[in-house]
């Protein structure tokens, strides 16, 4: 047996189905790999494991979110990212940064389970999302590359546009997932 | 001053309403008083009502900046009770419930205190617990009450939705018969007219600016309306109480607060009793006129703007939905907040300050309109004498240096 | 057709479309394009309800949202709505409408017996009565209460699904008149995202009824043009029916969009209402201004309506108001209404205006249509009982402040009136503005901005169509230039009208002596009269918020957009003080009433109303019978009921399957928390009150955290996993709270700690194998553990594997045994429980609950923080001395602890109880005397806090907190129940079960 | 409804924070030299002004930084925004 096999996404609970009407479309990405990263911006040890482990520096301009290679690393704080890696990839990654950061002042932290991956996609993705989500996510002040925490209804969450402009990829935490999917349902009625 | 009454009214009926004398009169302040009383919301008056009542002070005065009963006064959901988990808190608003049921005919003015009983709802088994050990306090500190069953909620509330799937299902209540509401504005008018009867003068838009002291010992007040002198002074402002010890050269430990609350429109009688759930903050009452008196949480900043944030509303308005599925098609009319003191322990500040005359009464926070009958008796003894009543002596400022604190906020779940 | 009183022609009505509706049982028709109102004057029905305190029969005022009389319960049963406004109620077929608050009928209503005995019920009566005997109050009440409210609340649950939505712009465009259009063409052509929001069902307020020109073409055309531009524009929304009900601070607008109420029921799309909640950089209000009526005796009886409303229901509705009408003006505007009356049909009998003369150019096509104008005359008294049959009118004094000469009777069935214009300054004064009386144009206007905010048109105090169009497109101009947009929209044109100076006109002079004769209302759904106001001045409510208060002016359903204006003027005469001076009530959302529904959206029910926290074995819990507690916004297994058994049976049997075998809890929600950086151990000493500097690597702690009040705030097992590297555990309710703490000391208090705080509450599912089975069970699942007494001693930690994914077990015990949390990525939860589930079925594992949790917890002595503790006990209370360290200087909260109240020796103390009959549990929550007899106020001594029967001791066990408990042991204390019941029971030490913890120790 | 500048992100609605009082509140260093009454001032006592406020407010929703606000509790307008450790703006009163 695989271990992916033994795996259950958060969502176990939630029926998916074809959207409706005008409806977005909304799919799970499940069982990436999440890490937690902290670390100070301005710490060459740990700027150069970041560099050393992913290739590219972690962003730190506020709200940005960056490909490095399989993996991609949002902007969190000005001492904190997450990154994202393919499914299974996380032990690997988290190795090779503790490594890296050996004597400098960091935590990689695996959260893998503790998050999943939402895309809302169609026409209707910024609608269904503005439903009840403050930020302006209009595509002149919300573009690709760009990601926010934020909330959606009464749970927090990380929002960036998709690089091909089709919706939205939303993080979620793993207790509110099915909370926030039953609400994503409810809300798409509307588009129906 | 003509008494009030059904025969008064015919009689000013036949002579077309011409000969009404004002409730109370407005004079100019004199420039010397034996005590004043800043604020003039229902606790101040009271005060001033009981100072001259109770302890002979009449030649006294109440400074209101704006217009009496403006404040929280007139800005509260109206709900009366008395079952506070606590000794202390249990015992003083207890002597305020007893001072409501006669408090119209004291007065001589219908304050429309309506014993309509209130429910404080529990949701979760926690909530159940700390409702028998309120009720169980209560009952033994002579105060009516009993916890009730979802079904006898029902039966009492038909509206109210008991489901025991909805999220947050009702587990039970406790119920307080002798708890009700009362018409907010009466109660400032009603105590306005009963002290103006006795000499007291009601000095309205004339904002307190400094307190004068001597030698440690106040000596009088600077207002808009000029210098009064007096060698006591209660200050009973709710919200404003830091404003006025920062002019007495103290600090509080206090925080004001917006708190909002909403009517709907009004339609004809639907609920016949008060409903309070802490838990998914929302209360309910129905108004005399016909709307619905809805309360909100609290904001969590500070402010003196008398208006809060919207969330707040939303939330309130979805957690009455919730308990009340029929009122979504009910439709709310008005909006407002008021802007409430609270202490860390949810009780009250009543008694001396390091100032020799000057005494204060605050920290009512959310729930002080019950407590206006109460709250004036203990205070017009405090100023009377200079020493706390028994009463207030737990109250006292001094408990946050002891650490004696009477927290309210644990067990009891106090919110108006 | 059955519409006698529509016109032959005109009106934006759709002819060929009739709808059906009722009205009190009674069937009519009316046309697509009508609202309630139009429909019902289309068929000559003017009386249409009945005012709320002396029940006066009422017609229609007003064509807005202004209107205070035609209220109606509309359609019955789910989809009934109370008080809806008839002049906003757009009709639909088979629409069912009846009149509120008239019993049995509106034409016979008993309580309009009220209004004979209306002298005896001045503003304010039942403060003056109602007081005797006491003991009656409830049942005057009981009265009092039937006879007010206005419609009735549904009985059934709404079928209706409401919306939300964010939305953010540039311009924000508040009403959609010609100035609001205008603004929004110019804002949009510049490029600014739009949105402009219409209460109407179509765009184009007041013009819609007006027979002006602009651009050299029909208004109505210039409308159609500008709506259908907008449209094209991808970056405006338009949103009619759609009301911006609040302002509030930082441009932060709030929108109800009414999706479904104007279409047959049979018709309705799911949603009914959307609220929007709108961030706009700027706002450009362009509500309009609306007409004031004028206050004289009988003022409002069913006929008597504001002139610019005759001008709608004549030239938008195409419906004649009445069949001969008299105009009443004290301004020019209604010379306007006379002609589109005169053009509708109507015979209009005169123009009466308060002023000495009238040769504006509108007045004299007035005069050269053949109406007649009687100037310097005023309206001072009306008959006819359920419809205007006539007018008096008398001459005016020259100086305007009394009435002379012969009364002059004009009979007729409409009296179209205007008092001057208000320029709707609602929104603007609820965005902080406070508005300015202009004293010329008799008007409050909006006061100067406190936030990014611009007034046009009407709602500016601009009365004349190309004013509104000029100040509309400017103001658009600006808004967009402001977002940093290129603007430069010219103006649409139109004729400009010259105009004479209104008369400010507030309580008409009238022959009766003020306060005797018939009244005269300012505030016509609360029957607030003008003698009412006198009245409260009289008895000392100056104030215009007493007054408001005292005489109920402008609490009604509309707020006071019709009569407060003139209450205001009247309260300023009563002062003999200025208008200015007087002021205005305060301005309030909701600018109308909104539905309950619309601002609890789709945030309702089980699923959605809160967050409904699971774990990885959620499903698993469900699929096996558990029944769940919520805990905080978790959802965890409270008991595993088998066939038939009750509460107190299953957990009996759990416990015994634990202390006897094995059992396995889900533990997922406990918080959790990671901490690294080499500043880690130095931050737990200053978090928890023990000691942390020395725990070795792979060992776990207890720890309590305190409020720097020293009171017990939350507490749990910390591991340290590395020298500078910690796993932390949490209440279930505590999480957030404690991550948020401890954030806050190290980011504000001492930044330059290195430590790093992350939340991974969320990333472990834990199964608690419990029990002395559980090392047989845990050893069976987990490998690369030694689990053996020597290798894994109390309180360690080791990660080995379940399959091939990384485990970390934790020997824990919060029930006195032998015990095992095993932790998983929650991906794996449900696989690692079900894995743990086939290796104890060996043993009879047993899934248990919180219930039976806290009974072996109870068992034990140890304690809940939020249940044995209410934010008013101590580690000392608590009788946990030993984890508070002696050596440490500071911890938080330490200073806190030898406070005169802290040190006090009859603090309350937890201890245990032993009820006299073991088979009597004592309710939690029950309060302890000495003496059960002693009289009220009893003196209590404590209360119990936790209670439980124990199937393991076999008898009940209890914990409580009692003054000076813990020198009073083997005293006896009695629980004092509700109904005289008491239970006798004796202090003992907490711990019921194991005293010596050999079973854990294994 | 406030709009906050969280000095990390930018302007943020204000769902997406908590305020968390007073700010500029120092714990003192050796509390157990400190009176009763001392005591009682640092962990009670607010000067609660009405008019320029110094608060501290958290991220929660957002980057989950603590930072401070000058807030005016009568008009609500924020006037500055700054990182912890940062010097409060000279504005307000006090
Ligand atoms: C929305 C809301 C709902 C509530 N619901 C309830 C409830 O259901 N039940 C309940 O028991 N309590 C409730 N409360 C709390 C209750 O309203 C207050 O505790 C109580 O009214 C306080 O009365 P007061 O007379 O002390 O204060 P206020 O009525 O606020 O009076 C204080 C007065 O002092 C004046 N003042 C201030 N500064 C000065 C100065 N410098 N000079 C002169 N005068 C000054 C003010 O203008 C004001 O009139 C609620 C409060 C609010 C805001
Ligand atoms: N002759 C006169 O004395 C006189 C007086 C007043 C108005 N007028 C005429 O009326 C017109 C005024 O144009 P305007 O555009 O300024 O006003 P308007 O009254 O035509 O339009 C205002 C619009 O705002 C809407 N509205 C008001 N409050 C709203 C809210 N809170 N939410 C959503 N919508 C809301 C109304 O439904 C209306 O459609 C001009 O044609 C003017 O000449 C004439
Ligand atoms: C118990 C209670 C009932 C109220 N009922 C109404 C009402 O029926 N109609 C109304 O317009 N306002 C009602 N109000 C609100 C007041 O109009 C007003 O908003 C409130 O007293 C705060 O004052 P302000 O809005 O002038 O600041 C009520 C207020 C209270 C406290
Ligand atoms: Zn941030």
């Amino acid at each position: 047996m695989s271990d992916l096999f033994q795996q259950e996404s958060p969502l176990v609970q939630i029926e998916f189905s074809e959207p409706k009407g005008a409806a977005p479309r909304i799919e799970e990405k499940p069982f990436n790999g999440y890490l937690n990263l902290r670390g100070r911006s301005d710490h060459t040890g740990f700027i150069a494991g970041v560099l050393k482990v992913l290739g590219v520096e972690a962003p730190t301009e506020a709200n940005t979110v960056i490909d490095a290679g399989d993996n991609r690393i949002y902007w969190f704080g000005p001492d904190e990212w997450l990154i994202v890696t393919k499914p299974g990839q996380q032990t690997r990654v988290r190795n090779d940064l503790l490594a890296a950061f050996a004597g400098v002042f960091s935590s990689v932290v695996d959260n893998s389970s503790g998050l999943t991956t939402i895309h809302v996609t169609g026409d209707n993705a910024a609608a269904l999302i503005a439903t009840d989500c403050p930020l302006d996510l209009h595509p002149r002040e919300f573009k690709p590359g760009q990601c926010a925490q934020t909330r959606l209804a009464k749970a927090g969450m990380t929002i960036s546009p998709l690089a091909d402009g089709s919706g939205f990829e939303l993080i979620i935490r793993r207790s509110f997932a099915d909370y926030l999917l039953l609400w994503l349902q409810d809300a798409a009625i509307a588009f129906e | 001053m003509s008494k009030y009454s059904i025969f008064s009214l015919v009689r000013n009926a036949i002579s077309y309403h011409e000969n009404w004398a004002a409730a109370w009169r407005s004079p100019e302040p004199k420039q010397e008083y034996d005590a004043l009383i800043i604020g003039g919301g229902g606790h101040g008056l009271a005060t001033a009502y009981y100072l001259a009542k109770e302890h002979g002070m009449t030649n006294i005065a109440v400074l209101e900046k704006g217009w009496i009963g403006g404040g929280n006064t007139g800005r509260n959901t109206t709900i009366v009770r008395s079952n506070y988990l606590w000794d202390e808190s249990a015992h003083l608003y207890e002597k305020s419930m007893q001072l409501w049921e006669g408090l119209s005919q004291d007065l001589n003015y219908n304050v429309m205190f309506s014993q309509r009983g209130v429910y404080n709802l529990g949701h979760n088994l926690q909530d159940m617990r700390d409702i028998q050990r309120r009720v169980n306090a209560n009952r033994l500190n002579g105060i009516d009450g009993h916890v009730v069953s979802p079904e006898e909620i029902k039966r009492a509330i038909p509206e109210i939705n008991i489901d025991q799937g909805c999220r947050y299902p009702i587990l039970g209540a406790s119920f307080q018969p002798r708890g009700g509401v009362a018409r907010h504005d009466a109660v400032a008018w009603g105590f306005a007219r009963g002290a103006d009867r006795y000499g007291v003068d009601i000095i309205q838009n004339c904002e307190v600016t400094a307190i004068r002291q001597e030698n440690g010992a106040v000596t009088g007040v600077e207002t808009t309306r000029g210098r009064i002198n007096a060698k006591k002074i209660g200050v009973v402002v709710a919200g404003h109480c830091s404003v006025l010890a920062e002019m007495a050269g103290f600090r509080m430990p206090i925080e004001s607060h917006p708190l909002q609350a909403l009517v709907s429109e009004p339609i004809k009688p639907i609920i016949n009793t008060v409903i309070m759930s802490n838990a998914v903050h929302g209360y309910i009452s129905q108004s005399d006129k016909g709307d619905l008196v809805i309360g909100a949480g609290i904001d969590g900043y500070n402010g003196y703007g008398q208006r809060g944030s919207f969330p707040t509303i939303e939330h309130t308005v979805a957690a009455i939905c919730e308990m009340f599925p029929i009122f979504k098609r009910v439709r709310m009319n008005r909006q407002w907040g008021g802007i409430v003191d609270t202490a860390p322990d949810a009780c009250p500040i009543i008694g001396n300050t390091p100032v020799e005359g000057l005494y204060f009464n605050c920290g009512w926070g959310t729930g002080g309109f019950k407590a206006t009958p109460g709250s004036g008796w203990v205070f017009a003894h405090n100023v009377a004498t200079g020493e706390p009543h028994e009463l207030n002596r737990p109250f006292s400022l001094d408990r946050f240096v002891t650490g004696f604190l009477i927290d309210e906020h644990g067990a009891a779940g106090v919110a108006h | 057709m059955s519409q006698r009183f529509r016109t032959a022609q005109g009106g934006r009505v759709d002819r060929e479309r009739e709808i059906q509706f009722t009205f009190n049982g009674k069937s009519y028709t009316g046309l697509a394009g009508d609202t309630l109102c139009s429909a019902l004057l289309a068929n000559g029905v003017h009386m249409i309800g009945r005012s709320w305190k002396y029940h006066r029969p009422r017609g229609v005022m007003s064509a807005g949202s202004e209107e205070p009389n035609a209220i109606f319960q509309v359609e019955k049963g789910n989809r009934t709505i109370p008080n809806a406004r008839g002049t906003q109620v757009e009709l639909y077929d088979q629409l069912d409408a009846s009149s509120v608050n008239c019993w049995p009928s509106l034409d016979l209503d008993l309580l309009s017996i009220n209004s004979k005995f209306s002298r005896l019920m001045p503003a304010g009566f039942y403060y003056k009565t109602f007081m005797w005997p006491q003991s009656m109050w409830m049942k005057y009440e009981h009265f009092i209460r039937k006879a007010s409210g206005l419609g009735e609340s549904p009985r059934e649950l709404d079928p209706d699904r409401y919306e939300h939505t964010h939305a953010h712009c540039d311009v924000l465009v508040g009403g959609g008149g010609v100035a609001g259009l205008s603004a929004a063409l110019a804002a949009g052509r510049a490029g600014a995202r739009v949105i402009i929001a219409d209460e109407q069902s179509e765009f184009g307020g007041l013009t819609l009824a007006s027979k002006a020109r602009i651009d050299d073409g029909e208004a109505s055309q210039w409308i159609e043009n500008a709506v259908a531009e907008l449209q094209q524009m991808p970056e405006v929304t338009l949103l009619p029916r759609s009301t911006v009900f609040g302002y509030h601070d930082y441009n932060f607008l709030t929108i109800n969009q009414r999706l479904s109420d104007h279409l047959p029921l049979a018709e309705r799309p799911a949603s009914r209402e959307k609220l929007w909640q709108v961030r706009a950089q700027q706002v450009v209000l362009a509500t309009g201004a609306a007409e004031r009526p004028l206050i004289f005796a009988n003022n409002d009886r069913p006929g008597i309506m504001l002139a610019s409303a005759a001008s709608i229901y004549s030239n938008r509705y195409a419906v004649q108001p009445g069949s001969r009408a008299v105009v009443f003006t004290n301004n020019d505007s209604a010379y306007q209404s006379a002609l589109d009356l005169k053009a509708a049909g109507v015979e209009v009998e005169a123009v009466v205006d308060a002023r000495a003369g009238s040769d504006s150019e509108l007045a004299n096509t007035v005069r050269s249509a053949g109406i007649q104008v009687i100037n310097g005359s005023v309206v001072i008294d009306t008959a006819g009982r359920k419809r205007l049959s006539s007018v008096q009118v008398m001459r005016l004094s020259a100086e305007g402040s009394s009435v002379s000469g012969e009364t002059r009777a004009l009979s007729c069935d409409l009296l179209a009136v205007s008092g001057g214009w208000s320029p709707v300054v609602h929104l603007n004064a609820q965005s902080g503005a406070k508005p300015v009386w202009d004293e010329a144009n008799a008007m409050f206007r909006p006061g100067e901005p406190t936030q990014a905010q611009f007034s046009a048109g009407g709602a500016n105090g601009t009365l004349d169509l190309a004013g509104c169009l000029q100040e509309g497109a400017a103001a658009g101009n600006q808004a967009a230039i402001a977002c940093g947009f290129e603007a430069s929209t010219q103006p649409a044109r139109a004729e400009p009208i010259d105009s004479q100076a209104i008369l400010p006109l507030w309580l008409l002079p009238s022959p009766y002596t003020p306060g005797r004769g018939p009244k005269a209302f300012v505030d016509m759904q609360n029957d607030v009269g003008a003698a009412d106001i006198a009245l409260a001045v009289r008895e000392g409510f100056k104030s215009v918020e007493h007054v408001k208060r005292y005489t109920a002016m402008g609490f009604g359903t509309d707020q006071g957009k019709l009569g407060n204006i003139n209450g205001m003027g009247i309260l300023a005469a009563s002062m003999g003080q200025s208008i200015a001076a007087t002021g205005t009530t305060t301005y309030r959302p909701n600018y109308t009433p909104v539905s309950f529904g619309a601002f609890a959206g789709q945030n309702l029910g089980d699923r959605l109303f809160d967050p409904v926290r699971k774990t990885a074995m959620h499903a698993w819990h469900e699929e096996n019978g558990a029944l769940f507690e919520d805990v905080g916004q978790w959802k965890r297994p409270w008991y595993y009921p088998k066939d038939g058994e009750d509460l107190q049976q299953a957990i009996d049997r759990e416990c015994l399957a634990v202390r006897d075998s094995v059992g396995i809890l889900d533990a997922s929600t406990l918080g959790k928390i990671e901490i690294r950086g080499k500043d880690s151990a130095r931050f737990l000493e200053m978090i928890y009150t023990n000691n942390w500097m020395k725990l070795e690597v792979g060992k776990g702690r207890y720890g309590f955290m305190l409020g720097e009040d020293g009171m017990v705030m939350d507490d749990g097992v910390t591991i340290r996993l590395a020298e500078d590297h910690f796993f932390m555990h949490t209440t279930t309710g505590g999480a957030a709270g404690v991550l948020a703490w401890m954030e806050r000391w190290l980011q504000t208090e001492w930044p330059e700690m290195e430590v790093f705080l992350t939340s991974v509450t969320d990333h472990w599912a834990t199964a608690a194998v419990v029990g002395p089975k559980s090392r047989a069970v845990v050893s069976a699942v987990c490998d690369g553990i030694d689990f053996s007494a020597q290798a894994f001693p109390f309180m360690a930690s080791k990660t080995g594997t379940i399959g091939d994914v990384e485990c970390r077990v934790n020997r824990i015990s919060f029930s006195g045994e032998l015990a095992y949390e095993v932790n998983i990525p929650a991906n794996h939860g449900r696989f690692m429980w079900e894995k743990l589930m086939q290796a104890g079925a060996a043993f009879n594992i047993t899934p248990y609950g919180t219930e039976t949790m806290h009974v072996l917890r109870a068992e034990k002595g140890y304690v809940i923080v939020g249940q044995d503790t209410d934010g008013s006990v101590t580690v000392d209370d608590l009788g946990l001395n030993w984890a508070l360290s002696k050596t440490k200087d500071d911890f938080i909260g330490k200073r806190s602890l030898s406070r005169p109240d802290t040190v006090r020796k009859d603090r309350k103390q937890l201890v245990g109880l032993l009820t006299e009959d073991p088979q009597t549990v004592i309710p939690e929550g029950a309060q302890l005397v000495d003496d059960p007899k002693a009289p009220t106020p009893v003196p209590m001594i404590g209360h119990v806090s936790s209670s439980y029967y124990s199937a393991c001791c076999g008898h009940s066990i209890a914990m409580a907190l009692v003054k000076g408990g813990r020198d009073r042991m083997g005293d006896t204390v009695y629980a004092s129940l509700a109904g005289g019941r008491v239970i006798e029971a004796t202090i003992t030490e907490s711990v019921f079960y194991d005293k010596e913890g050999a079973k854990a120790d294994v | 409804m406030f709009l906050i500048e969280c000095p990390w992100c930018g302007l943020r609605d204000e769902t997406e924070f908590s305020c968390a009082g007073e700010a500029h509140i120092a714990r003192p260093l050796e509390t157990e030299k400190l009176s009763d009454e001392e005591w009682a001032d640092y962990l009670f006592m607010r000067s609660n002004p009405k008019g320029a406020h110094r608060e501290q407010w958290l991220h929660a929703a957002g980057c989950r930084r603590y930072f401070n606000a000058l807030r005016d509790t009568v008009t609500y307008k924020i006037s500055a925004t700054y990182k912890i450790g940062e010097t409060p703006p000279s504005e307000g009163k006090k």
